[in-house]
């Protein structure tokens, strides 16, 4: 008998819980929160969770919302599983969700497709499709502030500014996946048209903390330049691994998902010299930031779970990620004169996204980031990103902004895009003026 | 309604009329198979004319022994149509058993169920002189027989077919020999096993059967559309009459069950409409059912005992139909769905309609759970010389205690020793080859002695005691009626069977079989520890527990004023259980009173001595035919009060 | 009246008169374990029709003798003709498929199924129905399952096992289980059936049951039977002719009454010290 | 031509070319293999005394090596911190014996081998739970295990040998060492060999089953931490290290469920293999080859030897 | 007590081997099926059909897949995820061959090419058993997943290495891509495993199916009897993997709409494991049972903290189902180590004889 009750009861919260409407966002401003606190890069998904969500706080505590209207972050957790993205994304759209930053290739991938059908945008900062950048194919989708490629080639151009790139041979270290496999083509393309070699050094997901075949093959090819697409785990074990080998860490560059605090923290003096690529400021000396600590950690509101971790690179990327959100919620209702908005005038909003310096002052973050000017067409806004180094126990930042080499990688995007859209008939363009 | 002559002009009447309808069912390798009237008729047909082609004549007897076959069951009809007269024989009996009955009825043929009752018959066949053929239903281990003589039914059929095919005209031929038969032609010759005595040949009248079976079909409003199961034996009257008799009259089907441990699930898949068993039965299932919920879950129990309580306080009503408070039917229908509806479904009763008992007196308790439950238990009177039907209980008037009114057609007289006489259409042609006993049976008017004491009550219901011959008086003239107090006794579940003693005798003395399955599950309950059967019956707590219902059962006699005297004094557990092999019971699992008599003297004697134990030996033959020795010392106990008369009355 | 006579009596006059066939003959075979003879040199034959007793104390080769006839061992010397065809390496599935049948010491049902089920297996090799009409179940594939099962039916009636007909065979007295092996067995039709212990293990009542299915089965179907057993009293009431092995090698062969009476089947019975 | 080239001859080629490389890959290998060879010992341990095939064990190594670290976080002192770690996996045995083993006696080992599923589920959902999912590195230092490297200049070129692997080493070789003396020397351990071979006779020691299975988890345990604190030095400490565990799988079948040298000659062999084979082989099927080497080498070794390295053939009885 | 079996004969084999023989059975499975082709599709949200029902009957066909290797013919398999991929893989390629064939014809189709790598990958069954086959299972696993990166024309060379469902119609009705709203997609795919698990019951019972049983309880008597052993394991590879392999086509094109490698990577072979050994080896119904215990309950368990106004952690919920359905694998096994479908056939047993405790004659 206990039995059957416990397969009734499971039975009627089941239909409970998926025949209950679902409460419509009224009078407020549902941004929903794809985390992943748990599984095997759950030491990335924490900080830049806490980031977006301390952030988007804040202004409710401090604000009482964007222009009055509270704003409500909710958390799904997906441990970076595309399944449980999906199945988080529909559980959260009905309510009235603005937009969607999955943090993970895999759910974006999942998501962009859905974005226009739904009329939900989907913000993948700094990760996800390249191509998502033309805004002309991708309306819904949003790349801000920089698409891999873009990245790839500032990071290129780095190399060559130090050392002349011309006739090296620049290893590449990626995580085996989506993820990982995204900038090659563009590593292809640029090393024919800037004359150098590639090495190329799969770690795939189950060995990212075996990589000693791996960095072994460094040894043989020995490149003059190393670039890391990483994340997770893999990214002290590589560090670790170049160390071993004597690869000078001062020629090893990640990319920003390779260039944390969580990435160095354990690794400490031996990782000193690497270095990583970034486009969110570091530290928690922004007004923004202290308003965060004042408002939100130290009144217990905030997950994070030492005070010192606000400012770290992910918090702050995650707490980025959160700023764009607001300004594009508030371009929005600026434009359309609402004050609580749907999801298709969020992508207005998102499109229509101008954070000039002089805009981030006003927020509070002044120096932050670049430039981020979106249009239509122009899903990346800026694509400058700059160069860190781990100085042994914590990030400095060593270049200024370095602009992509937006004629090469423009027209690339544009023609992933148009393949991306190709085999799609009835998919959903914009033409840009 | 205008009766047809014979049972096989019924079975031509329904291949017409009925002729795609659902005769019979048979359980056969795994399924049910399946016979209309008309593919029956066809093979009757056919058999029939196979029969006459092996020599079969108007007049001759054919022996039939075996199970509850459809082939068998065609048999009786194949025989009847050519004016033969079938002898079903118990199929149980030993062959020496047998060839009394083989001999005394001068069957020519025997149809066998198969090579078992095959081997039987030819191990005695030297003192069969007329026996010319033996025919078989399951060819099973039977390829060695000389074929000329032993021969399979399906031979017999194929040599009819092949001679309809010859000659056309022997169909036509076999309905105007149909025809011939008249309603006061012998249609069959059952063989009463006796209690005493050799068994005797009843010769039944297709009138006989045909009438009764219509009285009793309208009676109950059996129709067309009932589903009965054949399980009881071929050669009792009972089967003749619900299988063959009614089945034929009604046009309903019978379903025959795959084999005697299949029975109950076979019932189950069936689901029969109309249904008789003996109170054995009843009884066996409700200590089944009792035993089964000892094992259930608490809450489950409590809720099923609930429910019972429930039944046994209005469910009586509900099935009669009487008015109820609403809050009791809610109740009633609750338990319905919970605990009767299921119960029935598991029991294989729940599209019963009509359900009788009948044979021996069923406790009462076990009578009314059965009705209370919904299922329309009733009793009946009857016998194999009155075509079964003496008297049985309507719908909507039912007494645990009666076995109701006369049925259709039959008139019933109280002798002034208290003997029950009828009179009836039903009544028996004579008994074979016995007219001294047939005269002695029956009077020339046609009232018939039933050999069972009893009365009527004030509304009109039968109530039997005991045998007339049976029912004696102690020295102080009280009367003794052994069979209504043994009875009583064994309608507590722990006790089997009972003898009482105390014809000529100072007081009621009595013999107590324990029922195993009851008191082992009792035992195990109580922790009481036994090795043996014998080990369990001589326990002093079994006695202790026996000696309570035997007190029960005095104070009930003593409320009884034509009874009061005979309450128990002294008695014994025995220590083996009372068996027909060994010849202490009949084959329909009745007492033989004076076998037991002599068998167990010792013990008797020490019954109406002071003595507290008895040693005794008997002889035995076990399951695989060894003799064997049983000996043991068997505790007598008195009962320390017997309740006092006035205070009873 | 005196024509009932039984068949076997015909059938043991036939082979006195030595008119039956070989079956199954094994020659010369030699079968060793790393270095420890199992079977060695032994040579004997199985005529069509009988009831053959392979006995012999415990560890005498007798299963392993069973094993090499059905194809689950590889003699390493000698050879066994079966129905005149002769062969040295045969997969057990082969030796099925081309006639033998067998039950093992130690029951060997399949748990998880039904005796129904159990039976049905046994008509594996005698149903063809393609895949595809399996997938939809109709037509042949349920034509062909329905002519099985009837005769799987046969055997359920044959060995008296209605009633356990839809009970998952694992939960079964030990004596049913040995049945349903046998029915197993039978259903496979086969020329020659191997039963090893059949009655190891019953009492005295299940002992005569089986063995009453075992004449029958001989006697009604013709099957060629050949068994190990240990009840001496059984194998000489069931066998035609018995061989004896002791230690791997053959000792005796003969009736049972001409082996009863040899010298050395004796002495190996009583444990005299080789 | 130029395929067959690419296989069989260039790596030759390249490995007499540059032996000192070559030795590097085997050294690195043979790291990598001493680490697999300590998470099948933990299966070996398990599976001989109690037949049970313990899916756990590579969450077990996580979960221990987390507990360390994460005690020290909370600010003990690292050797009071193993200390402690040391008594969790005690209770954890514990725990598992009473709760999960003792349930379960008798059953199917595919039914033993589900449960450890579970358990390697509990162990995963609880670690995060109590000690967050982040990686955490290794108190290495904390715990006076020695960094750095040594140069060993040979065949013209140079050799490097981490501290932390010739400690692994090491550690793993007193590891195995002790619990040779502990099975051959003691009392608990012989009983726990008996229990391997008949149950019966291990109580006729007079220890209980429930107390040796109790034991032996105990031990696999201790030898997980063991792992978890090599492995976690080498990289960090993190649930990614339980995939990696599975390979321990492959190195049971190449020695055997029940043979300790097994396990430890299967985790060489496929530890240097898998080395030698990304290194000089990988680059022809395009890398990453390490993700499914160690596997196919098992099931093509399986197909020529069935029943492992060192176990005894087996014959079939009918 | 709901069985009410009295009445119900059977008067040819046919009848006697149905697959519902009892009556009550027939009218639940009608009532189901109802519910599941009407009752849904018009009532519950997109969320639920999307996100519970569609991912709960792409698991219970993968879990068929599963059952019917593990579970029937006794072969241990940790590959599922992989022969999943293969399946979605193939299912990419055809329709980018072959755009105008329906789509869901080539999801049907696709799974032959996984049932060819089950075969390829089950060969060495023959020689290996039990655990260690398991864990030669591990290599189809690691080895096609390996495939799936390094082979970029598995994925038409898409720079994100993924593959990205087009849109396909029916009927001019978009089934597949981000245009075919979630009822549509549920109606085909249960359209699709009601088939298949119908087709798998058809062949579990007959010839086929006895053959795997009997290699799974007794392959030595299995074969002594005339079973090829190479041959019925590797058709149970064969058809395990082709239910996989539709399975894998289906999560990708019906549900998720893209998928790289960790679509299918180890821990969906354990998932799917998982719901093979709650819901119960060896029996059809489990396999649905597991599939929704294993997909449902996490549902559940995140839900039942919002409904009850708990504010926890989306991570702490996360662990906490992690450790609740280890716990109750654990418990299962203790209970009843034969799974959900052997629960309920025990209280079907309970029903049918109810009100007695066990069939009792």
């Amino acid at each position: 008998m206990t039995n059957r009750t416990f397969t009734a009861l499971a039975a009627a919260l089941v239909v409970a819980s998926c025949w209950i409407p679902v409460a419509q966002a009224q009078d407020s401003l549902y941004i929903p929160s794809l985390t992943y606190r748990t599984g095997p890069f759950s030491g990335g998904g924490t900080p830049f969770a806490d980031g977006y969500a301390d952030y988007l706080n804040m202004l409710n505590e401090r604000d009482g919302g964007i222009n009055g209207v509270k704003i409500i972050v909710e958390e799904c957790e997906t441990a970076y599983n595309s399944q449980k993205g999906v199945e988080c994304y529909e559980a959260t759209k009905d309510k009235g969700a603005l937009a969607y930053s999955p943090l993970s290739t895999g759910i974006t991938l999942a998501l962009v497709p859905k974005a226009p059908i739904d009329k939900i945008p989907v913000f993948s900062m700094g990760y996800g499709l390249s191509a998502a950048a033309a805004g002309e194919k991708f309306p819904w989708t949003f790349v801000y502030p920089a698409s891999y490629w873009s990245q790839m080639s500032s990071i290129l151009k780095y190399i060559d500014a130090n050392d002349g790139i011309r006739g090296k041979k620049i290893g590449f270290i990626y995580l085996d996946a989506a993820y990982g496999l995204e900038p090659i083509p563009l590593l292809d393309q640029l090393s024919e048209s800037m004359g150098f070699t590639v090495a190329k050094f799969p770690v795939g997901v189950k060995e990212m903390q075996n990589q000693s075949s791996q960095w072994l093959n460094v040894r043989k090819e020995s490149p003059d330049w190393m670039i890391m697409w990483g994340w997770g785990a893999m990214n002290p074990t590589a560090i670790r691994e170049a160390a071993k080998i004597r690869f000078p860490l001062d020629r090893f560059i990640g990319n920003w998902w390779a260039g944390s605090h969580n990435d160095l923290k354990g690794v400490g003096e031996a990782g000193k010299g690497y270095l990583a690529a970034n486009f969110s400021g570091l530290g928690q000396e922004y007004p923004a930031l202290q308003d965060v600590l004042a408002h939100v950690v130290d009144k217990g509101l905030s997950k994070v779970s030492a005070r010192e971790d606000v400012g770290n690179v992910l918090y702050n990327r995650g707490l980025f990620n959160a700023v764009v959100l607001a300004e594009a919620v508030r371009i929005a209702q600026d434009r359309t004169g609402k004050k609580v908005i749907s999801g298709a005038d969020m992508r207005e909003g998102l499109e229509n996204i101008d954070l000039s310096e002089e805009r981030l002052s006003e927020l509070g973050l002044p120096g932050f980031t670049g430039e981020l000017k979106g249009s239509c067409a122009d899903h990346e806004g800026g694509g400058s990103i700059f160069i860190q180094q781990w100085n042994g126990s914590d990030w400095e930042k060593v270049t200024d902004l370095i602009a992509p080499m937006s004629d090469i990688v423009r027209p690339m995007l544009e023609e992933a895009a148009e393949a991306y859209v190709s085999d799609k008939p009835d998919w959903q363009s914009q033409t840009c003026s | 309604m205008r009766s047809l002559p014979s049972l096989p002009h019924y079975l031509l009447r329904n291949a017409e009329q009925y002729a795609n309808r659902v005769a019979m069912r048979h359980k056969d390798l795994g399924i049910w198979r399946e016979w209309t009237w008309a593919e029956i008729c066809g093979e009757v047909q056919s058999y029939a004319m196979g029969l006459k082609e092996l020599g079969l004549c108007h007049g001759d007897k054919v022996a039939i022994i075996g199970g509850n076959r459809p082939r068998l069951y065609w048999s009786f009809s194949a025989i009847q149509s050519i004016g033969a007269i079938p002898v079903p024989v118990y199929a149980d009996s030993v062959a020496e058993e047998m060839v009394y009955v083989l001999e005394h009825a001068g069957v020519r043929f025997a149809v066998c169920q198969d090579q078992e009752q095959v081997d039987k018959v030819v191990s005695v066949h030297d003192q069969l002189p007329g026996l010319s053929n033996i025919l078989y239903d399951e060819s099973r281990g039977m390829r060695d027989y000389d074929v000329q003589v032993i021969l399979s039914i399906d031979a017999v059929q194929n040599l009819g077919r092949r001679a309809l095919e010859r000659d056309s005209h022997r169909a036509v031929q076999w309905r105007t020999e149909i025809d011939t038969l008249s309603g006061n032609d012998m249609c069959v010759m059952l063989y009463t096993s006796g209690t005493t005595g050799r068994p005797k040949g009843v010769m039944l009248s297709h009138d006989n059967l045909i009438i009764t079976s219509i009285n009793a079909n309208t009676f109950d409003k059996l129709d067309v559309d009932e589903q009965t199961i054949a399980y009881l034996p071929l050669a009792w009257v009972g089967d003749h009459v619900f299988s063959y008799g009614q089945s034929l009259t009604a046009g309903y089907c019978v379903c025959c069950p795959e084999s005697p441990e299949t029975i109950s699930a076979d019932r189950r898949e069936i689901a029969p409409t109309y249904f008789f068993a003996p109170p054995r039965v009843f009884e066996s299932l409700l200590t089944a059912i009792t035993v089964a919920m000892e094992d259930a879950s608490r809450p489950k129990r409590a809720m099923f005992d609930h429910f019972i309580r429930v039944a046994k306080g209005y469910g009586e009503d509900v099935l009669n139909g009487a008015p109820l408070p609403l809050f009791s039917r809610l109740h009633y229908a609750i338990g319905e769905l919970l605990v009767y509806g299921p119960l029935k479904n598991r029991l294989g009763m729940s599209r019963v309609r009509v359900a009788y008992t009948a044979g021996e007196a069923i406790g009462p308790d076990i009578f009314r759970f059965y009705r209370s439950l919904g299922i329309n238990l009733k009793q009946l009177y009857g016998q194999t010389e009155a075509s079964v039907y003496i008297t049985a209980q309507p719908d909507g008037q039912i007494d645990a205690d009666t076995v109701g009114i006369p049925s259709l057609d039959v008139e019933i007289r109280i002798a002034d020793n208290g003997e029950v006489l009828y009179r009836s259409p039903g009544v028996f042609l004579g008994y074979y080859r016995d007219d001294e006993a047939t005269a002695s049976t029956r009077t020339a008017d046609g009232w018939v002695y039933t050999g069972d004491a009893g009365f009527i009550d004030e509304k009109g219901h039968l109530r039997i005691i005991d045998r007339a011959k049976d029912v004696g008086r102690l020295n102080d003239d009280s009367l003794f009626p052994p069979k209504y107090i043994e009875n009583k006794l064994k309608f507590f579940p722990s006790i089997k069977e009972a003898v009482a003693f105390g014809d000529g005798r100072d007081y009621v003395a009595a013999f107590v079989n324990i029922d195993l399955a009851a008191v082992s599950n009792w035992a195990e309950r109580n922790d009481i520890v036994y090795a043996s059967y014998q080990e369990l019956a001589g326990h002093p707590l079994v006695y202790d527990m026996i000696e309570r219902h035997i007190e029960e059962v005095n104070r009930d006699l003593a409320a009884e004023p034509r009874v009061a005297g005979a309450c128990i004094r002294r008695f014994l557990v025995l220590h083996k259980e009372l068996d027909a092999d060994d010849g202490e019971l009949t084959r329909t699992q009745k007492v033989r009173r004076k076998f037991i008599n002599e068998r167990y003297q010792a013990l008797i004697e020490a019954l109406y001595s002071d003595r507290d134990t008895q040693f005794v030996s008997t002889t035995v033959i076990f399951e695989d035919g060894r003799k064997g020795k049983i000996e043991a010392d068997v505790t007598i106990r008195s009962l320390g009060e017997v309740p006092d008369m006035q205070m009873a009355s | 009246m005196n024509h009932a006579r039984r068949w076997s009596d015909q059938l043991s006059e036939e082979l006195g008169s030595g008119a039956s066939a070989e079956l199954l003959s094994v020659d010369n075979v030699s079968l060793s374990f790393g270095g420890v003879k199992a079977i060695a040199d032994i040579s004997f034959d199985i005529l069509k029709g009988e009831v053959r007793a392979i006995i012999g104390p415990n560890g005498a080769g007798k299963t392993s003798m069973l094993n090499v006839i059905n194809g689950f061992y590889h003699p390493q010397e000698g050879i066994i003709t079966f129905r005149g065809k002769q062969r040295r390496r045969m997969k057990p599935y082969q030796a099925a498929a081309s006639g033998i049948a067998r039950t093992f010491q130690n029951v060997a049902l399949f748990k998880g199924m039904s005796t129904l089920d159990n039976i049905m297996s046994g008509r594996s090799l005698k149903m063809h129905c393609g895949f595809l009409w399996q997938v939809v179940h109709i037509g042949p594939a349920r034509s062909e399952e329905i002519r099985h099962r009837r005769r799987v039916e046969e055997i359920i009636d044959f060995l008296e096992i209605a009633h356990i007909r839809k009970q998952p065979v694992g939960k079964l007295p030990y004596g049913l289980q040995k049945r349903v092996e046998l029915g197993r067995a039978m259903a496979m039709e086969p020329e020659l059936l191997l039963l090893d212990e059949p009655m190891a293990g019953m009492n005295l009542e299940e002992k005569e049951d089986m063995s009453r299915f075992i004449i029958d089965l001989n006697s009604e179907f013709g099957t060629t039977i050949a068994l190990i057993e240990h009840d001496m009293g059984v194998v000489m009431d069931l066998a035609d002719r018995v061989v004896v092995l002791d230690y791997g090698r053959k000792i005796a062969d003969g009736t049972p009454a001409e082996v009863q009476a040899n010298q050395d089947v004796i002495d190996a019975y009583l444990g005299v010290a080789h | 031509m130029d395929i067959l080239h690419s296989i069989f001859v260039a790596p030759f080629i390249d490995m007499g070319a540059y032996p000192d490389f070559l030795l590097q890959v085997i050294w690195e290998g043979f790291v990598a293999g001493v680490l697999y060879s300590l998470i099948a010992l933990g299966f070996v341990l398990i599976y001989k005394a109690s037949g049970v095939f313990n899916f756990a064990q590579g969450i077990m190594v996580v979960f221990a090596a987390l507990v360390l670290v994460s005690l020290h976080e909370m600010g003990m002192p690292a050797w009071v911190a193993v200390l402690v770690s040391v008594v969790v996996m005690g209770l954890l045995a514990i725990g598992v014996e009473r709760f999960v083993l003792r349930k379960l006696v008798n059953q199917h080992d595919a039914i033993l081998l589900m449960a450890t599923i579970g358990l390697t589920l509990v162990l995963k959902g609880s670690g995060q739970l109590i000690f967050g999912g982040e990686p955490k590195p290794m108190i290495t230092r904390e715990l006076g295990l020695p960094t750095g490297a040594s140069d060993w200049e040979v065949f013209g070129g140079v050799v490097i040998f981490q501290h932390i692997d010739i400690a692994a080493t090491v550690v793993a070789l007193l590891m195995v060492l002790a619990l040779a003396v502990f099975f051959s020397k003691t009392r608990i351990g012989r009983a726990l060999r008996a229990v391997a071979d008949d149950h019966q006779a291990a109580l006729s020691v007079g220890i209980s089953l429930h107390q040796i299975w109790a034991i032996v988890w105990f031990a696999a345990g201790i030898v997980a931490l063991v792992t978890g604190i090599m492995w976690g030095a080498r990289s960090e400490v993190s649930f990614a290290l339980e995939i990696i565990a599975l390979k321990a799988l492959a190195v049971l079948i190449l020695g055997g469920f029940t043979s300790i040298p097994g396990a430890i000659v299967g985790g060489l062999v496929i530890g240097i293999g898998e080395k030698l084979f990304e290194v000089y082989w990988g680059a022809l099927f395009g890398s990453g080859v390490e993700a499914w080497f160690a596997y196919v080498l098992a099931l093509i070794f399986l197909l020529f030897r069935p029943q492992g390295l060192f176990g005894e053939r087996i014959i079939e009885r009918v | 007590m709901l069985y009410r079996e009295a009445g119900q004969f059977k008067t040819s084999y046919a009848a006697d081997q149905a697959l519902l023989p009892i009556l009550q059975d027939r009218i639940g499975l009608s009532l189901i099926l109802l519910v599941a082709f009407v009752g849904i599709p018009l009532l519950a949200t997109d969320f639920f059909i999307g996100s519970v029902m569609i991912p709960f009957l792409v698991f219970s066909l993968a879990a068929i897949g599963l059952n019917i290797l593990t579970g029937y013919a006794g072969q241990l398999s940790l590959g599922t995820g992989a022969f999943m991929g293969v399946g979605a893989y193939a299912c990419y390629k055809l329709t980018t061959y072959f755009p105008d064939i329906n789509i869901i014809l080539l999801i049907l189709f696709s799974g032959v090419f996984s049932a060819a790598a089950g075969v390829l990958f089950g060969l060495p069954s023959l020689r290996i058993k039990g655990l260690y086959l398991a864990i030669t299972t591990l290599a189809a696993q690691f080895f096609l997943e390996w495939c799936f990166i390094r082979i970029a024309w598995l994925y038409n060379y898409n720079d994100s290495g993924a593959i990205e469902v087009p849109t396909r119609k029916l009927l001019d009705i978009a089934i597949t891509g981000a245009s075919a709203t979630p009822v549509v997609r549920y109606l085909v795919i249960i359209s699709v495993v009601t088939l298949m698990a119908l087709v798998a019951a058809n062949v579990l019972r007959g010839r086929i199916g006895r053959s795997w049983m009997m290699i799974r309880d007794m392959d030595i008597a299995a074969e002594l009897m005339g079973i090829r052993p190479l041959r019925a394991k590797l058709s149970a590879f064969a058809f395990s993997s082709y239910y996989c392999g539709v399975a894998g086509a289906l999560m990708v094109f019906m549900w998720i709409g893209s998928a790289e490698v960790e679509s299918f990577d180890i821990n969906h072979s354990f998932l799917v494991l998982f719901m093979v050994i709650i819901g119960g080896m060896g029996s059809l119904l489990g396999c649905f049972l597991g599939a929704a215990f294993i997909w449902v309950l996490p549902i559940i368990i995140r839900a039942v903290p919002q409904l009850i106004g708990l504010d926890l952690l989306a991570a702490t919920t996360e662990h906490l189902t992690n450790i609740i359905i280890g716990v109750l694998i654990i418990f299962f096994l203790i209970v009843e180590p034969h799974g959900l479908a052997r629960l309920w056939q025990l209280g079907k047993e309970k029903l049918r004889t109810w009100p007695f405790p066990y069939a009792s004659n």
